[in-house]
């Protein structure tokens, strides 16, 4: 078996090859011009730079979690960032355990937000977290087991469409409420912050930075391979026919539940992995990261990358939040109009997103499925009745 | 620079500030409990706001029952937590004592305001130390208002709320209900009527209101103008190290100075609201309080001082252990 | 009927029909879909099924194959299996295939990659992850797709079939299930009269092994099948038998043909 | 100086309390009572307050009322004590506060408020209160009545029995008789007397009766203090329960807010199966247009203020329906069938209109102010207190559901709306243009949207977030209730307030919502399609 699996990994197309070509080299590329060279050197890239880049890289994750849900399965979730918030927080209690004395109350136990409400012990859902691999464990559990429990609930009762997209804003509207709970032991409204260090490197050390940066391009490729192991296999196609014949697939005798909650949980894991990486470069993370209106955010990086392409997701990702520190910075009234703009004339009128708008211009060649059937079906019928 | 109004905000540029050696001065008030080299806090510590609402209420009104009603958040917890060390320190029994934690925006104030007048009727002067935050306040204040309770019954005492906050409401039912703060605009004085004439005309709305961190911000921008010319440069540490010390006017006719620990002094005004929706001075401390960052209230805060001059240079000094916990510098 | 059930059961039970329907009723709302539906398909039979809109045919065939639940009644497969209890996954791999009225392929998959997906195999996601087609797999693809006559179009999307290869490939894709009993729903619907005379000649042929039962309004195409036909009507049997007996039946003349 | 006016103001008081004097003495009593608020200290205002009200003149209710709204000015340079009415431009016609006589026009800067605290407002209020015990308006006597049972002021005693004497007014009368029994149950008359009062006082069934009681039971022994602690019991006993059917009142009004909310979207999404995401902006939109009309009202017709509701509403409702149509034939048109798309697209449309109205409104809020009519409070029985505005939300509520219910089942357009949904072919064939329909049913519930606006702005508060607070709620309202079926969205709207309300007690108010979003997952696991689902083969 292990024949066919490897070569179906590397089994790419061209603009695959070329995405991960682009990651690998500025994984490689970006650290060294931040170290190696000098900081008056035009070619230089500023530390705070790196950390920006690597909050995108790991934003591209986040996407592609999204994109094999919806561009693959179509399972619309509204609540994503519930799970990238959680693997956040995993890491945030890892990094706040690593305090240790150094706290400003300099409590070698507790975190400082607890030594300043009278906590006296820690909670005992915060124990383990001093040790690296528990919480790295924890990275994927905690979204995973959510993901698991909240996809068993929904797809074992068929909810589906908007009402899956309905009840996912809801979960991740719960959870924004109770981690602003400061009863719940997660900081409150303030979250987890002042972190100092992560196994024993100093976090604000430009070593540290590139180091994550490069962790982060490294987990970005790690994920689009597994994505493609996932989408090229018969599950990946079985996935596809969930998305656009979800009664055929059942009659054709595959629990469909099964599959979307394999692939659902696979998404919530990969989201939290890419919350865990992107708290140390930040350096906080706080509840808001669970407002639904972030969740719907991530998936307008996917529906303007486009959709079912997974490299198209992360071209999303960076390009928006590129955009959005870049207007956010420069003419900040704008920004909410742009994203706004962005959702509407990206439904409207680029329903394939950037990349299928290239393709269409035949400035993407995808080397498989051949030329031809990149046309419409002829025969598709107008859905032009609206569910009642 | 000068900026940001959360808490949280505050917290998450920190990390930033800190590294790339900047200056924050922050303007709002807020719950103490934190002291960087790197910010100056020029709004109000807990001790310069909260405990001084508290003392008027219990002199002049002969308050012994007290509701703290908070947003669940830091400001309002720790605030809360101070206040009911304090409270307990001067004898209410913790009976006496009503806390209630809503959560951001809430918006559906029935049954706590009803909660809040049955607590009131025990036969005890009641007043409600409200913590509630932003949005929330304004549907806090209509089922105040739609309820019937007025300020001579069950006075409201807001820390949060302030003239900008007001213009978004219809102030006639709550006539009477006290904020406290470090400066209001309708404080007479002829260096006021100049800024807000300024600020006017800088807006152009004759009508738009000035309030507490305009205030704070006037007198950081002010003490960093001193700074950088006393250090000649507007290198950060210099102008860091210059900063202590400095004395600039506020607006309501006294000085406020920066402290050794990047906090500055102000005068406590309490005012109750009226109905054109300006504040006006019921009392004023008469000399000027002196921020306290860490407070004097809190069992682990109580032996830490912050002093950020040269040799100490710590924020966070415990004069028990004799150590600088936390900041590695 | 219902008065002697009991003989009736155990003469199922030797015999162990194809399937087994007895007085099942389905109601949505206070409308009865189903009204005490009776009805018996013996192994190797092929059946036709007509009847006016609404007459309950795909709610029959909903309940059949376990996406709608009956309030009463019984279902039973090959005699002793009991469908009520089962989902839809479950009722296909015990080897029941639907085809729906609408065709439904997978329009973004190569038609290859539909057979192949319908082919009987461990259907459970981990098997699919790492699955992967023997050649021997590869040949009754290939057979299937002659079989059903797309063999030339085998790498381009189903999408860009036209409507009656979309029919024939969805049949295709029934067979590769390896099913006993095939529920086919109007089969030639927007066909042309070459086209149903194929399908026609493709479902005698399909049912020299395996059971059938057809809806269809077509009636040259019922005729060219050749087989009993049951007439239902507001979710009842109106009448059983050869073609040309229902046509003569004046209640099936008053309510259907008629009109 | 403070021990002065102490002295003058006490002299005033032995004074006053002598036998009736000629009028030009009890003017010249006024004179020098009044010239206490020249002090500026609130001891000297309160001093002042109290002299002037026993002097029992005409003048002093005016005096006091002048007092209590801002009116009573100092002017600075004589420290003469006037009555200011605003006249002109920076300048206020003054009346002398003691004679009534005129004193001329003042400029703003010529003269001193004379400050008010809590401490003095409490004193003006029971002086009011005596001053009005005979007025001739009920409610005032009733008022006056009230107050002296808050205040127990023993000096009350005399006066309160000559107005019970002289009470017509059966309702007010038991008032007053509460009042002093209130009196007499603070002051030092015997157990007897107390015992008697106790029974007065536990008749007015409400939490100021019960508050006195608690106090008399703290403090007494013996019989006294067992009949005021049966009297606590009975009282307790029947607000617990009063407590209860308030609950419900809560969870109901809770629930028409959310009904209000959601009733809109349950027409987009329920009957055309379009999520629109901006439904909360419309409702925002609805809630500005409010601000817009009542700034009109404010600026060029300040005495119907009152009715500057009624203007709104279609204003609001205009507004929004021509936005929604806006919406629907420019953007949702082209993606019928594709809810998810237009979900997304809806969600772009939201954020630009939050921030168009930031950019015109400014991020904080806008005044959006109550008529006196929403005003106030209605004691449904004594301690049953339910606030006219939450009432008339109620009220709005079940009208604007109503009002749907029949435009949806009765009118012709309604039939055609109902026909696009179920048929879109058929209707067209038939000649219904649903295009139209799509558009004008779209405009339909944005318009409600908009009103149901007008409704929020009179309990939350009016600013460019007000949509987000409301959408995700109003969503679970209408998939909990079931789509496509208004009265499922009252009975989810109505179900999850008051669930909520009842939660809030128990859990707090963050965990009780938590809670409600949990029971509305696991219960969408349950019936995917609402409470009131339709079933059948229509609905895959």
């Amino acid at each position: 078996m292990t024949g066919p699996i490897t070569s179906r990994l590397l089994l790419l197309d061209k603009p695959s090859r070329i995405f991960l070509m682009v990651v690998l080299a500025a994984t490689v590329a970006v650290p060294l011009l931040n170290l190696l060279t000098p900081a008056d050197s035009f070619i230089h890239v500023p530390t705070y730079v790196v950390s920006l880049l690597g909050k995108y890289l790991s934003f591209a994750i986040l996407a592609l979690s999204v994109d094999l849900i919806w561009g693959f399965c179509g399972i619309l979730s509204l609540g994503h960032g519930a799970f990238f918030a959680l693997g956040g927080y995993a890491m945030g209690m890892y990094l706040m355990r690593q305090i240790g004395d150094r706290g400003v109350y300099a409590n070698p136990l507790l975190p400082d937000f607890m030594v300043f409400l009278n906590w006296k012990e820690l909670p005992w859902y915060w124990h383990g977290f001093d040790s690296f691999p528990f919480a790295m464990l924890m990275v994927i559990l905690a979204p995973g087991i959510l993901g698991f429990v909240f996809g068993w609930f929904a797809f074992r009762s068929r909810v589906t469409g908007v009402y899956l997209s309905i009840i996912s804003q809801a979960m991740t509207f719960a959870l924004l409420l109770a981690f602003f709970r400061n009863d719940m032991g997660f900081g409150g409204n303030n979250g987890l912050t002042d972190f100092k260090d992560i196994l024993g490197f100093n976090l604000q050390a430009d070593g540290t930075r590139a180091a994550l940066f490069v962790a982060t391009g490294i987990a970005l490729m790690l994920a689009f391979v597994a994505c493609r192991f996932i989408v090229t296999s018969k599950l990946g196609r079985v996935l596809v026919g969930v998305r656009d014949a979800e009664s055929r697939v059942r009659f054709l005798g595959y629990r469909v539940e099964h599959y979307k909650l394999f692939v659902f949980t696979i998404s919530a894991v990969m989201a939290g992995i890419a919350g865990a990486l992107y708290v140390p470069q930040v350096g906080i993370i706080n509840p808001s990261e669970f407002s639904p209106a972030n969740s719907i955010e991530i998936v307008i990086w996917v529906a303007l990358g486009g959709r079912g392409t997974l490299y198209g997701a992360a071209l999303g990702a960076v390009l928006v939040n590129f955009a959005k520190t870049f207007f956010t910075g420069a003419i900040p009234d704008v920004w909410l109009f742009a994203l706004g703009a962005l959702f509407v004339l990206t439904t409207l009128f680029l329903p394939k997103g950037v990349v299928g708008g290239l393709s269409k211009l035949g400035l993407l060649k995808r080397s498989k499925p051949p030329e031809k059937s990149l046309e419409p079906p002829p025969l598709a019928e107008p859905k032009v009745e609206a569910q009642p | 620079m000068f900026g940001c109004w959360t808490s949280v905000s505050r917290k998450s540029v920190l990390p930033v500030f800190e590294e790339l050696n900047g200056i924050l001065f922050y303007p709002v008030q807020y719950e103490g409990e934190e002291s960087s080299r790197n910010v100056f806090y020029t709004g109000a510590a807990p001790n310069q706001q909260a405990i001084p609402a508290v003392d008027y209420l219990m002199k002049e009104e002969g308050v012994k029952r007290w509701v703290l009603a908070g947003t669940d958040y830091v400001y309002p917890r720790t605030t809360n937590k101070i206040l009911e060390a304090y409270l307990k320190s001067k004898g209410v029994a913790a009976a006496d004592i009503m806390i209630n934690y809503t959560p951001f925006g809430h918006a559906d104030w029935q049954n706590i305001v009803a909660d809040i007048k049955k607590f009131g009727s025990a036969g005890k002067k009641t007043a409600v130390v409200s913590t509630i935050n932003g949005d929330a306040n304004v549907p806090f204040y209509k089922e105040l208002g739609n309820q019937g309770i007025k300020a001579q019954d069950i006075p409201v005492v807001a820390f949060s709320v302030g003239e900008e906050e007001l213009a978004g409401l219809d102030t006639k039912p709550l006539v009477g209900h006290l904020a406290a703060w470090n400066y209001f605009m309708s404080e007479k004085g002829a260096v006021n009527a100049d800024f807000i004439k300024k600020w006017q005309t800088f807006i152009k709305n004759p009508k738009r209101v000035t309030n507490d961190p305009m205030e704070a911000h006037y007198i950081g921008f002010n003490m960093w103008i001193q700074a950088v010319k006393k250090a000649g440069t507007t290198d950060p540490d210099k102008v860091i190290d210059a900063m202590v010390g400095i004395s600039v006017p506020n607006l309501t006719g006294g000085y406020s100075a920066m402290l050794p620990n990047h906090h500055i002094t102000k005068p406590v005004l309490i005012g109750e609201i009226q109905a054109n929706g300006q504040i006006q001075t019921v009392q004023k401390t008469p000399g000027l309080i002196v921020g306290d960052e860490w407070s004097d209230y809190l069992p682990d805060s109580k032996d830490l001082i912050s002093d950020w001059r040269a040799p100490l240079s710590c924020g966070n000094y415990n004069v028990k252990t004799g150590k600088c916990g936390g900041k590695s510098k | 009927m219902n008065e002697t059930a009991p003989d009736i059961i155990d003469v199922i039970e030797a015999s162990k029909p194809a399937l087994y329907l007895d007085a099942v009723s389905v109601s949505f709302d206070g409308f009865k879909a189903l009204n005490n539906l009776s009805l018996v398909i013996d192994v190797g039979e092929m059946r036709a099924v007509i009847g006016p809109n609404g007459a309950g045919k795909t709610t029959m065939m909903d309940v059949i194959t376990g996406k709608t639940r009956p309030d009463t009644g019984q279902v039973a497969f090959h005699g002793d299996t009991d469908l009520t209890k089962l989902d839809e996954a479950q009722i296909a791999n015990l080897g029941i295939g639907r085809k729906f009225q609408k065709p439904s392929v997978f329009e973004s998959h190569t038609v290859w990659n539909n057979l192949e997906l319908a082919m009987k195999a461990k259907r459970g996601p981990f098997a699919t992850l790492f699955a992967r087609t023997s050649s021997e797999e590869e040949d009754r693809i290939d057979a299937m797709l002659k079989l059903v006559g797309v063999s030339d179009r085998r790498a381009e999307l189903a999408g860009a079939l036209s409507h009656g290869q979309k029919q024939w490939l969805e049949i295709g894709m029934l067979l590769m299930q390896e099913p006993s009993l095939l529920l086919v729903d109007e089969p030639v619907a927007g066909m042309t009269d070459a086209e149903t005379e194929q399908t026609a000649h493709l479902l005698r042929e399909i049912n020299k092994t395996k059971s059938l039962m057809v809806v269809e309004h077509d009636m040259t195409f019922v005729e060219a099948l050749g087989v009993k036909v049951t007439v239902l009507h507001e979710g009842s049997v109106l009448a059983e038998g050869p073609l040309d007996f229902v046509r003569n039946d004046q209640q099936v003349i008053d309510v259907y043909l008629g009109r | 100086m403070r021990f002065l006016i102490c002295l003058i103001a006490a002299v005033f008081l032995t004074t006053a309390a002598g036998p009736v004097r000629p009028a030009s003495a009890q003017e010249g009593d006024l004179q020098s009572a009044v010239s206490g608020f020249a002090a500026g200290d609130y001891d000297a205002t309160v001093e002042a307050i109290k002299a002037v009200s026993a002097t029992k003149s005409e003048r002093a209710l005016v005096i006091l009322q002048a007092l209590q709204t801002g009116n009573l000015q100092i002017v600075t340079d004589s420290s003469a004590v006037v009555i200011t009415t605003p006249a002109g431009d920076e300048g206020f016609k003054a009346t002398d506060a003691a004679t009534g006589a005129d004193a001329g026009t003042v400029a703003t800067d010529a003269i001193e408020e004379v400050r008010i605290n809590n401490r003095v407002r409490r004193e003006l209020a029971s002086a009011i209160g005596t001053l009005t015990l005979f007025s001739k308006s009920d409610s005032l006597r009733m008022q006056a009545a009230d107050s002296v049972f808050t205040s127990r002021d023993p000096e009350m005693a005399e006066l309160l029995g000559e107005a019970i004497a002289g009470e017509k007014d059966a309702d007010v009368k038991r008032a007053m008789l509460q009042a002093q029994a209130a009196i007499t149950l603070a002051g030092d008359a015997s157990d007897e007397d107390k015992i008697k009062a106790i029974e007065l006082v536990t008749e007015r069934g409400n939490q100021d009766a019960l508050t006195l009681l608690t106090t008399v039971a703290g403090t007494s022994e013996g019989e006294l203090k067992a009949a005021a602690a049966k009297g606590v019991a009975s009282l307790q006993a029947r607000l617990d329960m009063l407590g209860w059917v308030q609950n419900v009142w809560y969870g109901v009004s809770l629930g028409s807010v959310l009904l209000l909310a959601a009733i809109g979207l349950a027409i987009t999404f329920g009957v055309m199966g379009v999520i629109n995401m901006a439904h909360g902006e419309l409702v925002m939109l609805g809630a500005y247009t409010t601000f817009m009309v009542q700034q009109v009202f404010r600026a060029s017709f300040p005495e119907a203020f009152d009715y500057s509701l009624f203007v709104a509403l279609p204003a609001a409702f205009l507004v929004a329906a021509a936005v929604g149509i806006a919406i629907e034939r420019g953007v949702i048109r082209f993606l019928y069938g594709r809810p998810l798309e237009t979900l997304l697209a809806t969600w772009g449309i939201s954020l630009i209109l939050q921030q168009a109205i930031r950019t015109i409104f400014g991020p904080s809020n806008v005044e959006v102010g109550a008529p006196s009519w929403m005003s106030g409070t209605v004691e449904i029985t004594a301690g049953l207190p339910f606030t006219l505005g939450r009432i008339w939300i109620v009220v709005f509520a079940m009208a604007v559901f109503a009002v749907l219910t029949v435009v949806i089942k009765k009118t012709s357009f309604g039939l055609q709306m109902r026909a696009v949904t179920q048929n879109r072919r058929m209707a067209n064939s038939v000649g219904i243009r649903s295009n139209w329909v799509d558009a004008m049913t779209f405009g339909l519930g944005s318009g409600v949207a908009g009103i149901a606006g007008v409704a929020l702005s009179q309990i939350s508060n009016v600013s460019p977030n007000l949509g987000q607070s409301f959408i995700i709620d109003s969503f679970l309202v209408v998939v909990f209730g079931g789509v496509g079926n208004l009265w499922g969205t009252l009975v989810g709207a109505l179900t999850l307030g008051v669930a909520n309300k009842f939660l809030e007690p128990m859990a707090g108010a963050v965990l009780a919502k938590i809670f409600i979003l949990i029971a509305v997952i696991l219960f969408i696991q349950r019936k995917p399609r609402g409470l009131f689902a339709q079933r059948g083969r229509a609905v895959e």
